[in-house]
């Protein structure tokens, strides 16, 4: 958390951790909102999903991690990148499709990572980050590692086959994984209700004999405190569990949809009423943090948030001769020396000139 | 069905009684599921947000509204689940169309479609069929990037026991997706992403279909023979009149509309006449759908051919983010024009 | 049952269907093992999975169907089959490969089916046919028929991703289907706790808020009568279910396997004493039936499985001129017309000549 | 590694200090595993009946008495929870070696394969790495009927992010799963089923590895070319002694080894010297590897070809249960020679 300056920060250490954590919450928010403008003027591609109105349960869960611990997510991930630490630079340059991007270029939205922080992405396909969330449980626990995984998944997801494999594979084995299950209401249109036989998400865990629990997902030290025990848990037992936190996204499943086709405008609106960065700055200001000093943290995390956008901008784009670039680790270019005799890719050159590895 | 015959470009306008009108692809095969859904009872449509979405990409906006929930499904995010389901129901002779979001997510369910479906007939002795239809879009574009910009077309079309179409313009839309409807067999239809928004006459006449099988020469030439299929179709069309411009170079397009069965000798007959090959695909062309062009052509016409059959695709990377590496990879336009030169020998 | 002669059978219809119910029974037994007998002999090919031991459980389940219910299975179906109704012949015939086999050859033992009696097979991968059988409820349902389907599946397939996703939509659409499960303590070689976090299988069904019920699966009264007050509430009320029978395999995962590898031969052996079969047959001797009408009875069945196999040896080969057939419906010929040019399979009349429909 | 090279026939001995033995494909993909495990603590197996059983197909057998349940660990029937776990250990570093029963069953993870193992260098711009081992048998044969008798070599094999390797003999089983294990990309190893019991002399050299990328001439001969991999080679072999004898025909048999890299040069120089050329394969051809090996023989090989390139493989049906049929269906020697004997315009 390097670009984060605290030295106006509370002094009570409880209220300097909320502090810090607000501050994330809140260079979240306008960071997707930065993110959202850059999309619409055509600077960022791909889908681009928001998480506005997540933020507590983002902050909250990532801030209950040990540095040690590992995170894998979906592709709705701005906010756990940034709670992890990724620079807000680094992001957004992935975003905008640069070289200084967490994944150089070549992940966008969807697949950011960043392994020096124990974020193994950022994935795509529903469902699919579980299996893979699992295995890594596994490999820490054939090292005798005292570390968990956070496995962050939609209450969409819960209804895929590899929701189930994964499960009962963690259970079976013992894996310390906390699977993070963030039901805000819908998969795309789909409320839980309409696509889970179980809408209490929480309780399909006992399917597993796995520890189910449910939080307020916009009660970040709620959130805090319980990833935190069923992280410890996960390390020192080696217990997996499911943590169904439940709270909202304000804004459509992606910036291209407005979200409104499957839920009222009051809804919504409702919802924004009880915004969790709204809540979590009163509550600083009710623990005596003065409104001043709030309103230069916000500034300070606005400017941070246009620094990351000017730094994107500026960056170079991955050159276009080293299209095939990580695909294959080094040493390969040699393997498939003799595949090129009738190349068909167009012009052969593309692929193979440049290297194949790093 | 001579409206849709071999050797009329694809979007021509089709005189007939029930007329025609110029529609997006989009709207073609929404056209196609409501007059199929009308005249059959046992049609429905099912998927991830086809009802009270309208559809992830639009297609079936309006249908849940016109035909209720229960002929206008929405599906857990399932794909394997609902697609089997769609198998069980087309066993017992319902209609189903399950709408699968993007073809990429069809690899959640590959084993439903491969290794149930597609074996219904034979395995069972033809004592039950599957008449299903699967509507999925391939495609890249868009900076989707590596998991969600694929065209895993050949896969299905290499599978017995399926037949696959891929229209690539909305008037085959419209006529293969209700082909596939009427078909007794599982049929998957190829969309493609970037081709929704295109426009095309489409004939409103309920009762045409566009033949499954029968390729569509869609642009007459003489000097070289693209063949190609769905959205590559488009593109190559484009290339085939720049090079009339720009080379004075007569290019004859064979969009080939199914994959399975796969016309050969239409794609033949034009290489009789011009003797050389360009094959063009949106995917990755090594063991891809222009292999098997390739392989056929070769051997349908080897002596007519005056230069090896060339092949053009997606650059064999999982494509990235970047617009500039992702532009890079595709078969854009001047890649199929230096590919077609190369073909000519009129480029290295 | 056309084949059955019931004209021995006991009066009082409890005791009368008990008895026809222990005559399929023991004709499962008899059929299994003229099949591996078969097998051995190298007349059956393939995999060949005999059921022995849990002939209670297919018998009872079946015997709970209504006629016009549906039946979907897995590999190890011969019981099923036989118990639907599905002429010991037509069974033999297809383990034999041959063209008056219920599936005219093509199947073999795995893929059994018989669509007169509502038996839409017999399906080799694992957890496959479980969405199969749900959109055969679903079409059940759209149709507005009072009917309902059984869906047999193994222990091991309770850990597959399809079973997860089955179910919730079987729950989510209050679907007509009773997921069977046939708990025969192993898949292969891998006992229910070391594949399952929840070994009692049927308590996964709360994870979808269904009904989950267990029964002793070698007490086929039971079976029957738990089967068919989960069948009518599916029927009625549109209830899925699912139904965890505890029972046992006797032989080995397929013919090919000595199945003692990971069971010891005492345990096999403490299950043989407890032999449903033998505890079926006590039954009816102390319900009046003598010892000499249970030994004729034997004598017809084993009569009955000597004419199958007569029969499926007589019968003859499907013709290899049609190896296609079946493959796609009439009218697909003209479709293919066009593909002949360069076909590359070797010979291209093979798969061509003959045809393609039936 | 000359030892392995290009011009050697598989199966001849090697001299090496090490020695070598004659043992089964099964014996020596086991030694293979042994050997990396007793190498690397990094290296583990995983799969369905892998420990206790044994192996479903005794490859692993007696693995987990050696090395112990952690390292030869039994897996619920999962197949895309268990592979997926596999690619999430070795994203953190470790060799997972995962089992799949047979190449049919990988259409259930699918999705963890194409969509995950092979994107994960590239997506994450190198970042991360996912150096792990799908070992799975494909092949027919024995009635296993439809759903438990296909060859899906070529999906993967057009996969980019993948590589893909099928030996043919018990050297190169060892050679290549070794290879495989040491890489650091995903790498799947097709084996086959009915080559588990063939024999062959494997180099015990723990050193000695087959490297990826190489195909191996087989056999050499002078009238015409087979390219084939896994058991299409064993087939094809037998073919071309029966055809030196009986036909006199000379016939080199280029034996692919790796699908993915594809040795096109050495598949490209053998044609240069025969001119004519065969490919055959266990799966159905159209959209298949013979398709790939077709349409890169005709580009290379334009004016070396005295006849178009031929294919032949299992036909196109899902495989039917009955011995009849089924023998009717596969790629046999009858077939490939004929197909040989078509290739040299010696028969119809
Ligand atoms: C297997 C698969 N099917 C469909 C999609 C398309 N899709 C992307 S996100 C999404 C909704 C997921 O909802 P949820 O899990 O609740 O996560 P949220 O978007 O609310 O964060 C869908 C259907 C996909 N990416 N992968
Ligand atoms: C997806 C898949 N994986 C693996 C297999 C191989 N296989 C066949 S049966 C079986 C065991 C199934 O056990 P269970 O469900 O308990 O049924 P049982 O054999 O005991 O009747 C396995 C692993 C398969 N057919 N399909
Ligand atoms: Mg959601
Ligand atoms: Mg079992």
């Amino acid at each position: 958390m390097a670009t984060i300056d605290i030295t106006s920060a509370p002094v009570d250490p409880d209220v300097a951790d909320l502090y810090e954590h607000y501050r994330t919450m809140f260079l979240i928010r306008r960071f997707e909102e930065a993110a959202e403008r850059q999309y619409k003027a055509a600077r960022i591609g791909g889908y681009c999903h928001l998480s506005s109105g997540q933020e507590a349960t983002t902050v909250g869960a990532v801030a209950a991690m040990e540095e040690k611990d590992l995170l894998v997510t979906g592709y709705r991930s701005h906010g756990f990148a940034l709670a992890r630490g990724v620079p807000p630079e680094s992001v957004m340059a992935e975003l905008f499709g640069r070289t200084h991007g967490c994944a150089h270029g070549r992940g966008g939205s969807m697949h950011l990572l960043d392994v020096s922080r124990g974020y193994y992405g950022g994935w795509g396909i529903v469902g699919g980050q579980l299996p893979i969330a699992t295995g890594m449980a596994l490999s820490l626990v054939r090292r005798g590692a005292k570390q968990a995984v956070v496995c962050e998944l939609g209450d969409g997801a819960v209804n895929m086959g590899a929701f189930h494999e994964s499960l009962n594979l963690a259970a079976v084995w013992d894996l310390p994984v906390v699977f993070l299950v963030i039901n805000n209401l819908y998969g795309m249109g789909t409320a839980v209700d309409r696509a889970s036989a179980e809408p209490d998400l929480f309780k399909r865990a006992a399917a597993y004999r796995m520890e189910g629990e449910r939080v307020d997902g916009d009660d970040l030290e709620a959130v805090e405190a319980v990833t935190g025990r069923l992280l410890e848990r996960a390390r020192e037992e080696r217990r997996p569990a499911v943590l169904e936190a439940v709270t909202y996204r304000f804004r459509g499943h992606s910036v291209a949809d407005a979200g409104l086709a499957y839920r009222t405008r009051d809804e919504v609106d409702e919802h924004r009423h009880h915004d969790p960065l709204a809540h979590t700055r009163e509550m600083l200001e009710a623990r005596g943090v003065p409104s001043e000093g709030l309103d230069a943290l916000e500034h300070e995390v606005e400017d941070q948030v246009e620094r990351s956008v000017a730094f994107a901008e500026a960056d170079a784009p991955p050159p276009v001769d080293r299209l095939a670039a990580g695909m294959y680790t080094q040493g390969s270019d040699e393997q498939f020396e003799r595949m090129r005799p009738g190349a068909p890719f167009g012009e052969a050159e593309l692929v193979f000139a440049g290297g194949l590895g790093e | 069905m001579s409206a849709a015959g071999v050797t009329e470009a694809p979007a021509v306008a089709i005189t007939d009684a029930a007329g025609a009108e110029t529609v997006t692809y989009r709207e073609a095969l929404r056209l196609a599921m409501r007059q199929e859904m009308e005249r059959d009872e046992r049609v429905f449509v099912m998927g991830e947000e086809v009802g009270l979405f309208d559809g992830s990409y639009k297609v079936t906006a309006g249908l849940m509204d016109e035909f209720g929930p229960d002929r206008v499904r929405d599906t857990p995010i399932s794909e394997e689940g609902f697609l089997g389901a769609g198998v069980g129901a087309a066993m017992l002779g319902e209609r189903p169309i399950v709408e699968v979001m993007t073809l990429n997510f069809l690899l959640v369910a590959m084993d439903q479609v491969v290794n149930h479906a597609a074996k219904i007939g034979a395995m069972f002795g033809g004592e039950v069929r599957c008449p299903m239809v699967i509507r999925t879009p391939n495609g890249a574009g868009n900076q989707l990037t590596a998991q969600h910009s694929q065209s895993f077309d050949g896969w299905f079309a290499g599978t017995p026991g399926l037949k696959v179409v891929a229209p690539a313009t909305p008037a085959d839309a419209k006529g293969l997706l209700k082909a596939a409807i009427r078909d007794d067999d599982p049929v998957l239809v190829i969309e493609n992403l970037p081709i929704y928004k295109e426009k095309g006459v489409v004939p409103l006449n309920p009762e045409l279909i566009t033949p499954i099988g029968l390729a569509a020469v869609a642009r007459e030439g003489s000097d070289l023979t693209i063949v190609s299929h769905s959205f590559a179709t488009v593109r190559s069309l484009k290339v085939a009149e720049k090079m009339q411009a720009e080379h004075c170079v007569s290019v004859e397009v064979v969009d080939l509309r199914s994959l399975r069965p796969l016309d050969v000798e239409t794609v033949a007959a034009s290489v009789a006449k011009t003797n050389r090959a360009l094959c063009v695909e949106e995917g990755w062309p090594s063991y891809g759908v222009s292999a098997e062009l390739a392989a056929r052509i070769q051997h349908a016409c080897f002596d007519d051919l005056d230069a090896p059959v060339e092949r053009v695709g997606m650059a064999e990377v999982p494509l990235p983010y970047a617009k500039e590496l992702e532009l890079a990879a595709m078969p854009t336009e001047d890649r199929i024009e230096r590919a077609a030169l190369r073909t000519l020998d009129l480029a290295p």
